[in-house]
């Protein structure tokens, strides 16, 4: 047993932590106070390269998602000054990732090569709600029209619309219902004809992450710009990355109230006493509470990270569930709990700690749901072959 | 025993459902978004004679503060409207019982007047913040200058300050440290020019209570504007008065919660399943979790108000805490499940159930708050009784 | 609205506030330890006329199922002194109560006579374990046989078995499967020839009900102790009325460990401090927390019966589901809780706080189950008609 | 990262499994109704060589302690088969390692000789109780007398008393106050005329642990059998390893609980359904908290035992009061959870459901308990470090 972070990328950990303190917390009141896009914090993550996290190094990259555990204590960090940010630049580098993973050669090095260039990339595979008994369903199809492809659909929580690039649509091959078989992603330039957004994501939570929806009609996409063949394109290591990276951006809500409440506890002195408040016992009581959830929150997400790594994705499934459970339950509480310690003050909008708790309560909500974790975790011990898909 | 509500109140009770349906619910998104204060609401509420409610009946009032229980129940029907309205419409009608309780015949006749005619009255009380274990203090003095009192100071969370048309000053009238004789209440119209709002009011929650800060910059008030004796507002049979209401606004979050989120749970379908959620069995553990937390609130809430008026709000006040904590941690818990039962939908804007979880959240903070009414509590438990200050 | 308990009966309440200290506390451990019937408490109460409560008063009882209110609180009030007592007692009283409803006139002297002398009833209708969807299933059968039927069957959770003077079985005529018409209840002597205990009651929790298994194997019975007619005997308030007296007396356990550490709080003194740890704020806060919980419960228990003896059997259900779920989780937090406060003297045999945790396990399964009450209270709210059998 | 136990030790691992089913499991309910001394485990256990694990490997052991996290995972899964035997087991194993961790030459070959021979030292502290903000004191004095020390004093809750082969006193050996001095550890047989036990364990839990209270009248020990020097015994790379255990134990019962219970729903089937109840979502949703939780308390145990060794016990204070904390309540929360599911069948004293639960209850209670986890937590965020004795 050795629970040391590889060392190797331990420095890039901290340079998130500082980027998140120096510039992400800078912008975050402000872009969700007006419910736009942290423009300028992902200018400053594409300077420092840190769009480029998981290209391979050939191009610049780090290949991070070769070392899950480090990839979810960049991202831990970078979410506790910005969970916006945090959020989208991780859709951005797992699809990245997955583009690569599925791409031709020359697909390949084209989509590495914008990418190396700071391109971003939107991943946009929500349609309509599927029940916890889920089989996906995708409606948008994709039609062969000579050398180009004609695109039609519409996809909901589209993080980043008209923010991100390129836009990578799941779409299904008309005439072809199988999933595996048919299943396609279209690259699409943000620029096409045909792309609208009917309605804008506007929500009391996660407000800078542009997931407005994005209707499609008759977008005519060149055929270079399909990616997948069927073979493989339901990769069993694509929903499980996703999830772990939402354990680990949602947590950093959590982390970001115990910080802040602790160094506000620490100073706030009430009348008549003149001490500060931490000296209370009730105080401290919540304070210790936060940080054990903390912990064991963050030592599950590892774990899962760990376990994807060195065993695969199938294997690893129920432990990343287990820590989307944990890590959304703690932030949840985590952020509740600051709230009930600062008292008034920290209901004010000046103060970030409305915004972590906001945003604390997509993580019960985003997939895989508190219930959905709830009843994988329960399958995979009442019969060891059930727990597969996640989502 | 008698559940029943009195019946001489009922049809209180019907319109107050009826004008939260159909007046304050449509206007509550507004209100809350743009953080304004409800004039329309209370200008409706005025004209259907609800704003003089707490007058006594020879003043052309219903002397609802006679059956707490159904005041308090009116509340909480307006406040699954509009949780901002049905707070500012408690405080209203509090100081409207208490200037008529503790004033003179002269007082009585002319505020009387005032209120029937639809003016709007403000309480508020909030100085430095004090300390959970620590004692009132009032640094707000109020020095007599022959038939004037000339006041100085400066006080936190003013609801509808700017906005209501007369305020009420809770001010220490010498200089005597007792507050139990010198705590006085004044009345002054709120165009008075020593008034000056100081701060803006931007929360995350109960946003349409407006509550600035204000300054009293020598405000000069009539010696016949003070209302009842120094130590009057917080003699035992008054003080509670001001607070009980409370609980039931906050449960009103809690309420309007759920009553969306099972209409919700009955018509939302997920794909491929196509049968409401209601259904499943896991939504329907959380519905019958929610029901049973708001049963018990409201009854916790109706025997608080049942012992104010049978046994007098003094020895009501044990009742009083324990609705406090029971309505806000209900309406924190109900909402926050509310939330994981609605999934992504539950976080748009557009949907109220985010309004309601906010606004819960300053249930769990205003005063008494979760700590201060388990210490209260205990006190009761252990030495027989509270002190109503709390000290 | 009115919550004062009924003047008529109070001093009943108090009576058996006074017969728990006096008497029940005193066996309770010793019963409870050596698995044993608590005789002696049963004797006393015998002598007291509380075998009699749900008697007509033509009997010398006190008719108290016609007051539900008070009849819930004299069982709670039981139920502080020796939990196990009271259960058992409120079986004996309400078999003896329904039994008297569906009897004739001779047999309903006869049995009313048998209990004016002082006749324990035990009701036993336990038999194999439904599932929460449940269909009644009886398998013990009665045979007619001249002047007499001929009974064969298995019962379990056969509370006072051996105890009881008489057995109040559940029974079906043989031949008939249609529960409405065949269901019959026999009234047998213990003594009966056939009548064995095949497994005894030896369980963690309520130890003294002497709740064994018993084996009937052609038991032979004269045919006016068959009882019943097919018409009415599903009455709909029997199981309702068995369910909230459970609730009454389950919250004996929590009520009787608020007591206990109360006491102990206030004495217990820890060096080097040297003061109660009733002044320690943590100490304080979860004994608030117990308080909150325990007026909840009762509260709800006592609407619950209000509505029972105003509104009916049918209406009443839903509250007592929720009352069932209030109390039993209250007892279980508040036994808990106060086992955490005890600390290491509290998990002693030689003090009572282990057995009042013990026993309020029993609350979180006995009928309805804690999942039976919250499928119940959400059916009650998805669908109006939903709401009727709650066992 | 690594979370892989040692492969060096994973046979001890999958031992303790075994043992804990074949040896422990089937002895562990006498052992708890008779409240027995698990003599034939140990000896079971001595034989296969368990009992000197934690001797260094020169002395015939394995170093156990040397990988405190696969140590913890043997307590914990001896523990599912027997907690009482576990934690014996504990207690022996972590004053062998102290012997010989602080010891003289002479004195690891004489007692590696003694615990390789199966015989068992038992280690116990408790003093009269102090409270939760108190400091440790010791009133058990040691005084020197020529070539030995004469002691004198009164000790509490003593695991193995009266069957211990061996007694570990804690004694101040001095008068002077500060323990970090003069607090010394001392080992006497136990036939040594001057122990004398003083009450009798009859407790609620761990009945198996036999801690009696004992009274030292005038024992003489020689002077050579002092362990170490004044105040080694609380070094803080001592002191933690005597308390880490308890919590691997705690959980243990957690562990059996959840065990029991699985195999429990897959095979209980309720009438009419006839499935197991396993496929009802109800019980699927519960059994996925329990799992859950149960993860979450194994990686936090883990992880502290792991810090002991990689950076030392002194550094992993902090990590082993969470672990401490989460492993209780998880523990709690498990039995409590599985009492439900298992409804009136858990109740029954052979099924060793109920065992579990109680044994649980010792966990949220001895030291650290809860409210003293939580608030040595609080100080670790607050103040950046907590004092090693808790003060």
């Amino acid at each position: 047993m050795d629970l040391r972070i590889n060392p190797k990328n331990e420095a890039l950990i901290e340079q998130a932590g500082e980027i998140a303190r120096d510039v992400l917390a800078r912008y975050a009141d402000e872009c969700d106070q007006e419910q736009r896009f942290p423009r300028e914090s992902f200018d400053a993550l594409i300077r420092e390269g840190f769009t480029r996290l998981t290209l391979p190094e050939s191009y610049g990259g780090r290949a991070l998602w070769s070392d899950p555990v480090c990839y979810t204590m960049v991202f831990h960090e970078l979410s506790k000054g910005c969970t916006n940010t945090a959020m989208t630049l991780h859709m951005h580098s797992s699809i990245l990732y997955f583009l690569l993973t599925l791409s031709d050669e020359e697909q390949k090095h084209r989509f590495a090569e914008a990418a190396q260039n700071g391109a971003i990339f939107g991943s946009h595979a929500g349609e309509a709600a599927s029940s916890p008994q889920w089989n996906r369903t995708i409606t948008t199809r994709a039609r062969k029209d000579g050398e180009e492809y004609v695109i039609n659909g519409q996809k909901y929580f589209c993080s980043m619309a008209g923010e991100a690039d390129h836009y990578v649509l799941w779409c299904l091959l008309e005439g072809v219902e199988e999933l595996q078989a048919g299943l396609r992603w279209a690259v699409l330039d943000k620029n096409l004809a045909g792309i609208t957004i009917p309605s804008r994501w506007d929500a009391f939570a996660m407000r800078g992450t542009a997931s407005h929806a994005l209707a499609y009609e008759d977008v005519r996409v060149p055929a270079r710009n399909i990616v997948g063949t069927g073979e493989g394109i339901l990769q069993p290591d694509f929903v499980p990355r996703f999830g772990l990276g939402y354990a680990a951006v949602y947590l950093g809500a959590g982390a970001a109230s115990l910080d802040w409440i602790v160094d506000y506890a620490l100073k706030r002195k009430l009348l008549p006493d003149n001490v500060p408040i931490a000296s209370y016992p009730a105080i401290q009581r919540q304070i210790g509470e936060m940080k054990i959830a903390y912990e064991t929150a963050l030592i599950m997400i590892q774990k899962a990270a760990w376990v994807l790594e060195t065993q695969g994705a199938e294997k690893a499934i129920p432990f990343i569930n287990e820590a989307k459970y944990t890590a959304s339950e703690a932030a949840a509480s985590m952020t509740e709990k600051a709230l009930k310690i600062a008292g008034g003050p920290g209901l004010l909008n000046d103060k970030p700690l409305q915004r972590f708790h906001r945003d604390a309560r997509a993580a019960l909500v985003m997939p895989p749901s508190t219930e959905k974790c709830l009843q994988m975790a329960s399958s995979f011990v009442l019969s060891q072959n059930e727990a597969k898909s996640i989502f | 025993m008698d559940f029943r509500i009195n019946p001489e109140n009922e049809d209180l009770l019907e319109r107050a459902k009826i004008y939260a349906k159909e007046i304050l619910a449509p206007r509550a998104q507004k209100i809350d978004e743009e953080g304004i204060f409800p004039r329309e609401n209370f200008d409706d509420l005025a004209r259907e004679g609800f704003t003089s409610l707490t007058l006594p009946k020879e003043l052309g009032g219903r002397d609802l503060y006679e059956d707490t229980a159904t005041y308090s129940m009116v509340l909480y029907e307006l406040s699954k409207g509009c949780t901002n309205t049905a707070m500012l419409f408690h405080m209203h009608s509090s100081i409207s019982h208490v200037i008529t309780y503790l004033g003179t015949d002269a007082q009585k006749r002319r505020y009387g007047e005032i209120i029937r005619g639809g003016k709007i009255i403000a309480s508020y009380a909030s100085e430095n913040t004090s300390s959970l274990h620590g004692v009132w203090r009032m640094e707000t003095k109020a020095i007599r200058d022959g038939d004037v009192y000339r006041i100085n100071g400066r006080k936190y969370f003013c609801s509808m300050a700017g906005e209501a048309d007369y305020y009420v000053l809770w001010v220490q009238l010498e200089e005597e440290e007792n507050l139990t004789k010198s705590l006085g209440l004044l009345i002054a119209p709120s165009d008075n020019p020593g008034f000056k709002i100081d701060q803006e009011w931007n929360s995350f929650a109960m946003r349409g209570t407006i509550s600035h800060s204000m300054i009293y910059d020598d405000v000069k008030i009539p010696v016949e504007d003070l209302v009842g004796r120094g130590g009057d507002p917080i003699r035992p049979d008054v003080l509670p008065k001001f607070g009980f209401g409370y609980s039931a606004v906050y449960l009103g979050a809690g309420g309007g919660a759920f009553d969306w989120v099972v209409d919700y749970a009955q018509t939302r379908k997920l794909m491929p399943d196509n049968v409401p959620i209601a259904t499943y069995p896991a939504i329907q553990r959380q519905i019958g979790e929610m029901k049973i937390a708001l049963e018990g609130a409201i009854l916790m809430l109706q025997r608080a108000g049942w012992m104010i008026n049978a046994h007098g709000a003094d020895k009501a006040y044990g009742a009083i805490n324990e609705a406090k904590y029971v309505c806000a941690e209900a309406s924190a818990f109900i909402t926050e499940k509310a939330l994981k039962v609605a999934g992504g939908p539950g976080l748009f804007r557009h949907n109220p159930l985010q309004r309601f979880h906010r606004e819960a959240r300053a249930g769990l903070i205003m005063p008494p708050n979760t700590e201060k009414c388990l210490e209260l509590t205990a006190k009761t438990v252990l030495e027989g009784s509270a002190n109503v200050l709390g000290s």
